[in-house]
């Protein structure tokens, strides 16, 4: 397996709608598999949409080798995600993937792995790669209510699950932030992955940096191609405008001017 | 089998079809794609004097068939292009020209200058017409007796192939056309993008830091094919038509305006593979209508 | 309720949406799909001195996101309008502006005359920027000193409120601006259509009978929104916004941008009811919102 | 019943695939059916593709005004009738309609009716609207092959079918001037219908003008609007520059500048 881009068709196999929301695509491709890491992404064409001139970006959610199939987590956000949720088993989905970096793997087996929103997608296909690794990460999850949490199962067979809903209907009520974990004089994680909508991961950074805590966050920007020509998704870092398609979308907290 | 070669002030190009500037990186980070060989040429990204951070995020937003980008020019200099690009990308197996940026006569001709040295650089692209750079980028396309300036400082120093890139956010694209002949260009490159600008209702701003961007893929199209018509018929010297081109039959319609060659620009970012897929069926339709050579169809548009 | 009506230059509006001259005949052939009292306007089709043909056919084209016309004027001229349209379009529950063109400034001044005597019409819109007519129609629109020439020529005929539609083809639009704020405009609409070809690959021939046309539609959205915000940077005068304008989210960033008013042009093509679903969807847009005036929506982009 | 315009989502009750290239749809309209006249035509609004940005016309193929539905006959040519032809039951499709003046009533009760290519489309609406006057025309149809004969048994309803196909796999082989009721001395028809190709219009207008027969053609032109407004349609006339989409698309040959 080698560490190369593709453009392809791949088959829809299965739609799952989560909730309102969010639904999962598992999509079979043509060919095997190229090796996917963990906090990669796939840029997906939507067709048949006249208001989505471009592709959108998506988190790659799960990977099987086995069945040659992966999978998206998408949240309905605008006309893209809308078209997007209208495929059925037997359509096709153009991709250009795996593209990006990808999330490290710890010196420490005290791993925490925070998401909300769509944040989560990439955490599930992280997790399950810290457990190939023998490292069980506690999992905190944000949700907006009852109804959107999903997937738990599948987390659970990775490590322990805590979750937090905006309103209380589920696990403790707030953000992920409020949670009790993060109460304490000092945490007990050595190491924080992260990904969600910006300004969780700007408080969650906060916390890490207070700990002293190792962390590692999952940008999302604006793309217009996702493989580093086009120059339109750059985030400042130590080392200048970087791009979050290619330098990214993985950055730890260290190399960003957040405060 | 049809004879796709051009010829372009000298320059041989094995196809028209050629990638452009910013939407191309190197060349390299398309290497999992297609074959550059495939490619009649690539223009790489502009290369300013000094390293340039570009402006701040976000420098995109969509648009209706069509996208605004403000990157403004983002680059690590001449020096770092010399040492560090050049050798990675040198012996690509198609033309690699350089788009040349600056906002002083002086910054251009530097790096032009420094360009005619490297010996695999066989033409450079004079980018006169960038809108994202506030210090003179704009103007030097937008006023005649600028843009015949900036030419021939430019055509002084540089001894080799030299393309000039206009910008359509002009009344007279051929007064800037014959402008930059005067100064010496042999080669005209048409269009870059149309100013515009995008907000986002809900949040009652402008969705670019710079508020205004650039314009491009196929909204333009009909823009540009005008103007490479326009300049067609107002000068002699061979033009390299670009904007919005998605497809194969949009590069024909841009070759019977008047374009020796072509160049695929957004596309890229939907399709990393449609400038190769683009020559492919270019070289069916000339199949299809019996054409032997792809300059029997340059400018070959019937207007009688 | 939130509060939609406006003031233009003392002339009331009971919404800020109007439909553009050349893509809402004279308002009738609507009758069938809204309710015309629902509009804060109607810009008729263009008139001139004499009756003209337009252009041969074809006169349209589809292009990504938008369509190019060259319909070229075609009108019986103002003796037919003064007598055969107007009394069947004077009793309007709206305000009915003409948009008034020519091909000389005496055309102008002619037809203007005329119709200030007609009491039912309280404004007339110079199409200074038609592209589409070969005497002069297009130097108006982007020569500055004629540009002043021809507004000052009619204010001294016209005695209402006196509006000026301005061509994009120009580098700087923000000049022509001043150029007809100087000539004593009211009032100024932007954009005209943008000039631009389609060619048919195929057959190898221009698919328009003049072989360039006017783009218009969602295509243009970003360049029309562009030169609003300049234009109201750049005087002081009020401006009516238009350029693919589709729904009311398009029409709120007009707003947004410095328009006072909008025309809903070629969406009424794809949606005859499109202009009053704006006019529902902006008052929407203010409830959410809690707006309680629309004209504090005017420029009031965050730019900070 | 009004002669109103209106705009409309009609549901999709039927689709049949006559052939390759052409198709059917009957739709039900949502609120009772406006008097529809013979000639006139149909705004579709096609939803979802990217590269159809303005409506596109077609002539009222048959009403039924029991059943409140009215069917289209449709040619695949480009991407907009492509994509209308994925449209399924169920859907649905929004239509201007009707739009245009209409064949008129003719003084005789010996017509002919010709058509070619999508232009039968009006005919056999045209044929029953005569039927119900009592006039039983004879219907001559031109199609390039036999595969792409359809809907005769409709059409023999109606009057006596005369076929020709371009390769003579059934009728008459040749273009439909060639066929021989046109061959001899003096035609029997007192008014002739026609609707196709430009040049076959012009080619029976031939035969017509010689044979001194009154005649009406349907004529094509790009339309944006279809409503009268943008002037985009117009064709030369006897009146000067008229639009084909309110003055026409019927017009007599005796007004058209055709020689
Ligand atoms: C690397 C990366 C990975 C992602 N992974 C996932 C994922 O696994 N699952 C998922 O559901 N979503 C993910 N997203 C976000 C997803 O790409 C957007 O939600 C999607 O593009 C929206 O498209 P749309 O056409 O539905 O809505 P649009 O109309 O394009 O957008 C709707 C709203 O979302 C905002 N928006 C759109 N794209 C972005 C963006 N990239 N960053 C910030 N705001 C944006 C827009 O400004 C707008 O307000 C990811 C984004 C990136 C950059
Ligand atoms: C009044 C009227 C009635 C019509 N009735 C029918 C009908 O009943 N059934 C039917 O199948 N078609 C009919 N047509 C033609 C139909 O409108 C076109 O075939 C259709 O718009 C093509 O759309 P497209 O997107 O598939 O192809 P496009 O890509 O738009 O066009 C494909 C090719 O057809 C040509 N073309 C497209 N529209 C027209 C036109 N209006 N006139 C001449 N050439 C055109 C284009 O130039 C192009 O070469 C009618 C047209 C008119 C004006
Ligand atoms: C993201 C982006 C960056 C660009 N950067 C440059 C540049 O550095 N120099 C230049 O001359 N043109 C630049 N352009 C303009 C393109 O080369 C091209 O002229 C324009 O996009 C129109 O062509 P298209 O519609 O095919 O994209 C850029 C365009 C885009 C979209
Ligand atoms: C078919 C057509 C005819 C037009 N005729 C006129 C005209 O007579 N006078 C005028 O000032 N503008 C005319 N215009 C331009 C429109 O009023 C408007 O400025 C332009 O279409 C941009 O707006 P839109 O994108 O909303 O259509 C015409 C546009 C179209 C599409
Ligand atoms: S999205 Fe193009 S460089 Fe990152
Ligand atoms: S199509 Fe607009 S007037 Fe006929």
């Amino acid at each position: 397996m080698e560490l190369k881009k593709l453009v392809e068709d791949l088959r829809v196999t299965g739609v799952t709608r989560l909730n309102k929301r969010h639904f999962t695509l598992e999509l079979l491709s043509p060919v095997k598999l190229p090796l996917i890491l963990p906090g990669q992404f796939a840029q997906a064409l939507v067709e048949n949409s006249p208001s989505t001139f471009l592709r959108r970006p998506f988190s790659i959610h799960s990977v099987d080798y086995q069945k040659n199939t992966l999978r998206l987590l998408i949240q309905i956000k605008g006309p893209g995600t809308s078209h997007l949720a209208e495929l059925k088993a037997g359509d096709h989905l153009n991709l250009i993937y795996p593209l990006g970096n990808s999330f490290s793997l710890p010196f420490t087996k005290d791993v925490l792995l925070v998401g909300g929103g769509c944040g989560v997608a990439p955490l599930l296909f992280l997790a399950q790669f810290l457990n190939q690794n023998n490292i069980h990460p506690t999992i905190l999850l944000g949700f907006r209510t009852r109804e959107e949490v999903s997937e738990i199962d599948a987390y659970s067979r990775c490590g322990k699950v805590l979750i937090t809903t905006d309103d209380g209907t589920e696990g403790e009520k707030g953000l992920v932030v409020d949670h009790s974990i993060f109460q304490r004089e000092k945490i007990e994680f050595k190491k924080i992955y992260c990904c969600g909508p910006d300004a969780m991961m700007k408080a969650v950074a906060k916390i890490a940096r207070m700990n002293n805590t190792d962390c590692e966050v999952s940008l999302e920007n604006t793309m217009a191609c996702g493989f580093g020509v086009c120059l339109c998704c750059i985030t400042p870092t130590d080392k200048g405008n970087e791009r979050v398609c290619v330098e990214g979308p993985v950055f730890n907290i260290r190399r960003l001017p957040w405060k | 089998m049809p004879d796709l070669s051009v010829n372009i002030a000298g320059l041989p190009f094995k196809n028209p079809v050629t990638t452009a500037s910013g939407t191309f990186g190197y060349g390299d980070e398309f290497r999992d794609f297609i074959d550059l060989g495939r490619l009649g040429g690539i223009f790489v990204k502009a290369v300013t004097g000094k390293n340039r951070d570009g402006n701040a995020y976000p420098r995109m937003a969509e648009t209706s068939s069509g996208m605004l980008n403000s990157v403004g020019l983002q680059n690590k200099g001449i020096e770092h292009f010399c040492h560090e690009i050049y050798p990675r990308i040198k012996n690509f197996n198609t033309n690699i020209i350089v788009n040349v940026s600056g906002s002083t006569v002086e910054e251009y001709v530097e790096v032009a200058e420094r360009i005619n040295e490297l010996d695999n650089i066989p033409a450079i692209e004079l980018n006169i017409s960038c809108p994202n750079v506030k210090l003179g980028g704009m103007a030097f396309g937008t006023i005649p007796s600028m843009a015949t300036e900036v030419t021939a400082e430019v055509r002084k120093v540089y001894h080799k192939v030299l393309m000039v890139k206009l910008s359509p956010n002009v009344t007279s694209i051929s007064d800037l056309a014959k402008a930059v002949v005067d100064g010496g260009a042999d080669v005209i490159t048409l269009i870059n993008t149309l100013l515009g600008m995008a907000i986002d209702a809900e949040r009652r701003r402008p969705v670019l830091s710079t508020i205004t961007g650039g314009l491009s893929g196929p909204a333009i199209k009909p823009v540009a094919l005008r103007m490479v018509w326009q300049v067609h018929k107002a000068v002699h010297v061979p033009i390299i038509g670009l904007g919005g081109i998605m497809n194969a039959t949009d590069a024909i319609e841009f070759i019977l305006a008047g374009a020796s060659a072509i160049q695929v620009g957004t596309a890229n970012f939907i399709d990393p593979a449609a400038s190769v897929k683009i020559a492919d069926g270019i070289e069916s339709y000339m199949e299809r209508h019996k054409i032997k050579h792809i300059t029997d169809l340059v400018g070959a548009l019937r207007t009688e």
